[in-house]
């Protein structure tokens, strides 16, 4: 999405460049809608940029190049040298390493955005705050003496509690127990939603992307490669790059055989597999496979012409939560994940037989240049 | 006993204190967060009054403080009376000589305030004046406190700049430090250990307050 | 480096007088083969409280008689103490003051356009104590002394007025008879009826190193040599 | 499992209370083997005490009671006051928030336990460890300059490079990316296995604890609750504390209708389960039911004993990673994951109809008293 | 130009900076450090050098250094000169009037130390000595270089402690800045300005040096 095709609706749109001396040029372009669909998801590798693109966002670095423009504001604009200080910018940042103020109690850093609003209020914003956040015993304690993800919901915390026109979180839960987690992403959710605060959350947990955002964006290799609906980018990423970081588990070199009627037969390692053309593809490919999108079976069953069934050996079979991850060899290393009751009724084992089934939509092949 | 003297002294220590957290810390703040190639020079600058001898930085300043001098004039046409033997320019001497007391420990302490809680309390909204007041100030208490307490002992013991521009005269620029100079030059021991005394038992007295608030405000 | 036959004698020289010692001292080396002088000037008073604790000094100068006598009392002289010069107090003005003291006498002082007079500390120092006797009898001091400021030393009354701080000092002759205060302004000699006598004293002390040096020294000083240069300088002379 | 039965090989034991002035009491007792199973994973809510045994046990913290004896040292014990300090407990430390050292690089951070070795092995081992994490071009910079991620590395590298006799690793990997965790977390548990450091791992994330753990421990309100392998406590929580920990996401209230042959009978909400009858159980108890042990069908198959169907109203959906997340109602609030797939196939949408299978040997009643 | 009294007066500035690091570091270490209740009257102790008038400490010293002190028998019985007088004795006069300046921006400097980078070392198996050498002491360096740089340019200036131990004597207790004051006295201004200026040049030119290094170590 090209960030200066404006939109109709109010927008937060930024095209920027971050040069830092000795060290990587981050580059990310984007644009969020503010009218509609208030979460979007910046998803990216360690060390991809998200943490730089945000601080650019909020004000506390300046880009070498660009602009950020955040409904009819101009932030920045390295052209006209336009700097909005970080202060008259209304926004909340949550730090990924939660910049706590050492000195001040928790309620004190809680209501450190507030100073404005009259005492009673404040006071009631910050105890609303904790109780969500399910820290209210802690008010009164200096963040030295509060547990790490205790620290975290603080943070967190003191990003909500000023109402802020724009949300950016860096990795708000990460530090967070499974229940307590799943808990606050789904009231963080709901919160989100019902305040109508356009937020940019940074992820690295694609559940926490699916659950928590409306759009997500890709940052990798220095710029936004893909923005859409989260599902529709983790099922059908744009490039390889992509597909890697939102963690397509099989990515294979392919060569394209022959093309027939919108699918494309090609070769990957020693098997032949049919998949959906996207066309505008040259002959080297890569295909990309989700694993959960490969069904194991012990028998062959009927072929039909937009499935494809390769005979293979199982090489491991580890636990992974809920399902099994199992690795196979089907002419190429093909990983799986099958729930642990089909891993016990197909008996795999290090050295068993399978047939894997894989519908020809389910293999996505992408250029092989980019 | 020279209880003028000793009154003298404390107000003139505490009002140059004072002073000096006023003028001293922006300097302090401006030289920690600079990012201007020149500003060794600056930080060197503001050591050099402590290498010339008192008396001799005194004089200097007894001449700029002269009907001869701009400074002089200004002061005298506005308020009839001399800067040099009044109150007003002992006070102004003292805070030129303690500055680098103050200014250096400000500095240090407030170079090492980490910078990612700067921009936190800049990011919720806090104006430039209250994130010193409310963040860095605070987290650089311990050195604040060094330079005060630096100042405010430096400048009760201070005699040589006191001395020169303030002329020694009684209830106005004759603080306690001439008295105790006084009584060794007159080899009087016996009130010269006595005025030190009540000297060194007030301010441990000031100091012990000092430190034990500065300690409260660290661990509540 | 202390040999058997010192070639150097240490003296602690009054600050008042160091342009007369230092002519002497040039005249007393080149006539005894280089034997060097090391002079320390200072403040008479700490250069008592250094010589009380063992400071390695042949010879003491002072500003006063006090110290010298003290000297002796403690039992750290060798020999008794010996006047050397009487101190002649003067009142200096910068050029172009108004002030006409040939016409009025000390009386000029109460003069309006006179904000401040710089003396020397009376506690302190014999130049003080004289100044505010000499204001006392010319009766003139209770309406002053309030404008009366105090230098430590005479050196820094001197600078009070010198700077234009001041618009009077009472100082020593020897100091207000030579450059800078000779070029910027004018003295008036006070009449020496009407002040205490500044009797300036000397002392050898025990334990010096070189106690025949040290002795010799200040048999020149109150010899005709020493005479000639103190006189020249600025001071009155013990009867010789 | 309690510490003072001591096992016949070394092991790791303690047994320690911290008290923090107002805070908590931290109480927690462990023993550890160290001859097998290097991997300890300890899993916990937040705030329950996971940071303050790590700081105990590397001799940062002293507990106000109890013991720490690693193999035949006794390191702490609050009875004789021995404490050996941490300095001599050749422990490899991971803190939660990293503790870098600012004012050094990347490679002086990593090499700082290694001061004893020559330079030339001491670069050799930091360059070693430094490709491990994949953070090798960064060994000039100084922590403030690289990213939230790259820091997390840095840390454990830091601790692994002077390969210490124990390592307590505070959450090693939560700033990754998933791809990155992925690799590592494989990468990390043959390094264990092979280079058979016993380690202590605090994680939040149940696929890291199934991936990297050998046993897992559970420390909830102030204490060690159950220990054991890893799959064993996931699959069978002792208490209704470590089944909440471990994210057990059903877990109902069931009163005990009847029992029968190692059978019980319980009522929960408005429907009546079959379950195993663990014995010992009041009339009170909590079912619980793991949400993947959920088999969802449109149609009633063939009942058996050992076998509830239930018929179930769908409330929501949602995507969940590779699965999806299904509410259903049947008689009380059932959580169920099914793949995207049987989502697909069955048709599943909020207000669409179901039959929910659950074994009896899925549904495990723990006493209501704990 | 007095070059002997230029050459005498960088030494003891120098020797007094070294010894106060020697010397005041481990004291502001362990104030940093202690949870002793009663370290505020430790810290207030050590800034009472400083409200003392220089030359009225200098006696105290004099005294306490000369044939009738236990300590001055002592030095001279080992050495056979006295301390009063020596450089050593104005060293060691030097050191105890400067000590504040040393102690008290240094300890404020430990202070704020992050606990947590040196419980880091710890773990790391570094010893207390490697921890506050390669942790503690490199963090809190500007504090550390305002310490030794007002101790510096403070021994440098000052001349009542100096004047009143040392006895003026050319070469080993005369330096610069008893040099300027007596120009000043002399009311020869025309040599206590240039030595003035030679002074400050090269106090300048050591300053600007020391936090150009400071600032490097802190950036590279
Ligand atoms: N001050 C700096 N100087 C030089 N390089 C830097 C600086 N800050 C960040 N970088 C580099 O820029 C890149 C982007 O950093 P950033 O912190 O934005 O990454 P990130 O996407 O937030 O990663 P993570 O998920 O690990 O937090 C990284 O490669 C990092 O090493
Ligand atoms: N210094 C302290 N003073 C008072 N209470 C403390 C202190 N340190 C920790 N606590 C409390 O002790 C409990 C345990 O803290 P700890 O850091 O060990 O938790 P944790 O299990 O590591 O949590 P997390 O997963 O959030 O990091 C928490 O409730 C915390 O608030
Ligand atoms: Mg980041
Ligand atoms: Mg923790």
């Amino acid at each position: 999405m090209r960030p200066d095709a404006r939109r109709a609706g109010p927008s937060l749109a930024f095209d920027l460049e971050r040069h830092f001396r000795d060290g990587p040029v981050v580059r990310a372009a984007l644009e969020v809608p503010l009218d509609a669909e208030p979460v979007t998801v910046l998803f990216g590798p360690s060390g991809s940029g998200k943490t730089t693109v945000l601080r650019c966002l909020a004000g506390l670095d300046r880009p070498e190049r660009g602009f950020i423009r955040f409904r009819d504001e101009t932030w920045f604009d390295a052209a006209t040298r336009g700097f909005v200080p970080p202060q008259r910018r209304g926004v909340g940042l949550l730090f990924q390493e939660y910049a706590l103020f050492p000195h001040l109690s928790v309620a004190a850093n809680i209501g450190f955005g507030l100073a404005r609003a009259p005492r009673a209020e404040r006071n009631a914003r910050v105890l609303e705050v904790a109780r969500f956040l399910r820290i209210e015993e802690l008010l009164d304690r200096r963040p030295a003496r509060i547990s790490g993800g205790q620290r975290q919901r603080v943070a967190l915390a003191r990003s909500l509690a000023p109402r802020p026109r724009l949300l950016l979180l860096d990795e708000p839960l990460s530090a967070l127990d499974g229940p307590t987690r799943e808990e606050l992403r789904g009231e963080l959710r709901s919160l989100l939603e019902h305040s109508g605060i356009p937020s940019l959350v940074v992820t690295h947990d694609r559940v926490e992307a699916l659950a928590l955002g409306d759009r997500l964006a890709v940052l990798a290799e220095g710029s936004v490669r893909q923005v859409g609906p989260v599902h529709e980018v983790f099922s059908a990423p744009a490039d390889l790059v992509v597909a890697r970081v939102v963690g397509t588990e099989n990515v294979a070199p392919a060569s394209i055989v022959s093309r027939d009627a919108g699918l494309a037969l090609v070769r990957v390692g020693t098997a032949q597999l049919l998949a959906l053309d996207p066309g505008g593809l040259h002959d080297e490919a890569f295909a990309c496979i989700r694993a959960e999108e490969v069904v194991l079976e012990t028998a062959p069953g009927t072929p039909t012409s937009a499935r494809n069934e390769l005979t293979a050996e199982v090489r491991t079979v580890s636990p992974e939560g809920p399902l099994v991850r199992v690795t196979l060899d089907c002419g190429f290393r093909l990983v799986t994940l099958v729930t642990r009751r089909s891993a016990d009724r197909l008996a795999l084992a290090p050295g068993s037989r399978a047939v894997a089934l894989v519908k020809a939509s389910a293999i996505r092949l992408v250029p092989r240049a980019s | 006993m020279d209880l003028l003297a000793l009154r003298l002294s404390f107000v003139l220590a505490g009002l140059t204190t004072a002073a000096l957290l006023v003028i001293g810390l922006p300097i302090a703040h401006w030289l920690s967060t600079t990012r201007w190639r020149w500003k060794v020079l600056v930080e060197a600058t503001v050591a050099l009054p402590l290498v010339l001898p008192p008396t001799v930085l005194g004089f200097y300043l007894l001449v700029s403080f002269g009907p001869r001098s701009p400074l002089g004039r200004a002061f005298t046409a506005a308020t009839g009376h001399t800067l040099a033997f009044s109150f007003e320019g002992l006070l102004l001497a003292s805070i030129l000589y303690s500055l680098p007391f103050a200014v250096q420990p400000f500095a240090a302490a407030l170079a090492r305030v980490d910078r990612r809680l700067v921009e936190a309390a800049h990011g919720l909204g806090a104006s430039p004046l209250r994130t010193f007041f409310v963040v860095s100030l605070p987290l650089a208490l311990p050195g604040i406190v060094a330079g005060a307490v630096l100042t405010f002992a430096h400048t009760l013991g201070e005699f040589g700049v006191v001395l020169m521009v303030g002329g020694n005269v009684p209830g106005s620029t004759r603080t306690l430090s001439i008295s105790v100079f006084d009584a060794v030059e007159q080899l009087d021991y016996a009130t010269a250990g006595r005025t030190s005394l009540v000297l060194l038992a007030v301010s441990f007295a000031v100091l012990v307050v000092t430190y034990t608030l500065q300690h409260r405000s660290l661990l509540a | 480096r202390s040999g058997d036959a010192p070639r150097a004698v240490s003296v602690a020289v009054a600050a008042n007088l160091k342009p007369a010692f230092e002519e002497i001292a040039a005249e007393w080396k080149a006539k005894n083969h280089g034997v060097e002088v090391r002079a320390t000037y200072g403040s008479s008073g700490n250069f008592f409280s250094q010589i009380a604790n063992g400071a390695p000094f042949d010879l003491f100068l002072a500003a006063d008689a006090e110290f010298p006598a003290r000297v002796v009392e403690k039992g750290l002289a060798e020999g008794k103490a010996f006047t050397y010069a009487y101190g002649k107090l003067v009142v200096w003005v910068p050029k172009g003051s108004p002030l006409d003291f040939d016409r009025r006498g000390l009386a000029a002082v109460t003069d309006p356009t006179v904000k401040r007079i710089a003396i020397a500390s009376p506690q302190l120092a014999p130049y003080g104590r004289a100044a505010q006797a000499a204001l006392q009898a010319a009766g003139v001091y209770d309406a002053v002394k309030d404008r009366i400021v105090l230098g430590q030393t005479v050196s820094q009354a001197a600078q009070f007025v010198e700077s234009g701080n001041a618009q009077i000092g009472f100082l020593p002759q020897s100091l207000a008879s030579v450059p800078p205060l000779s070029d910027e302004g004018r003295s008036w000699l006070v009449p020496p009826s009407i002040y205490p006598r500044i009797e300036q004293a000397g002392v050898v002390l025990k334990g010096a190193k070189s106690a025949t040096l040290a002795r010799a020294l200040a048999a020149f000083i109150t010899g005709a040599a020493g005479r000639a240069a103190l006189e020249k300088h600025g001071y009155a002379l013990p009867p010789g």
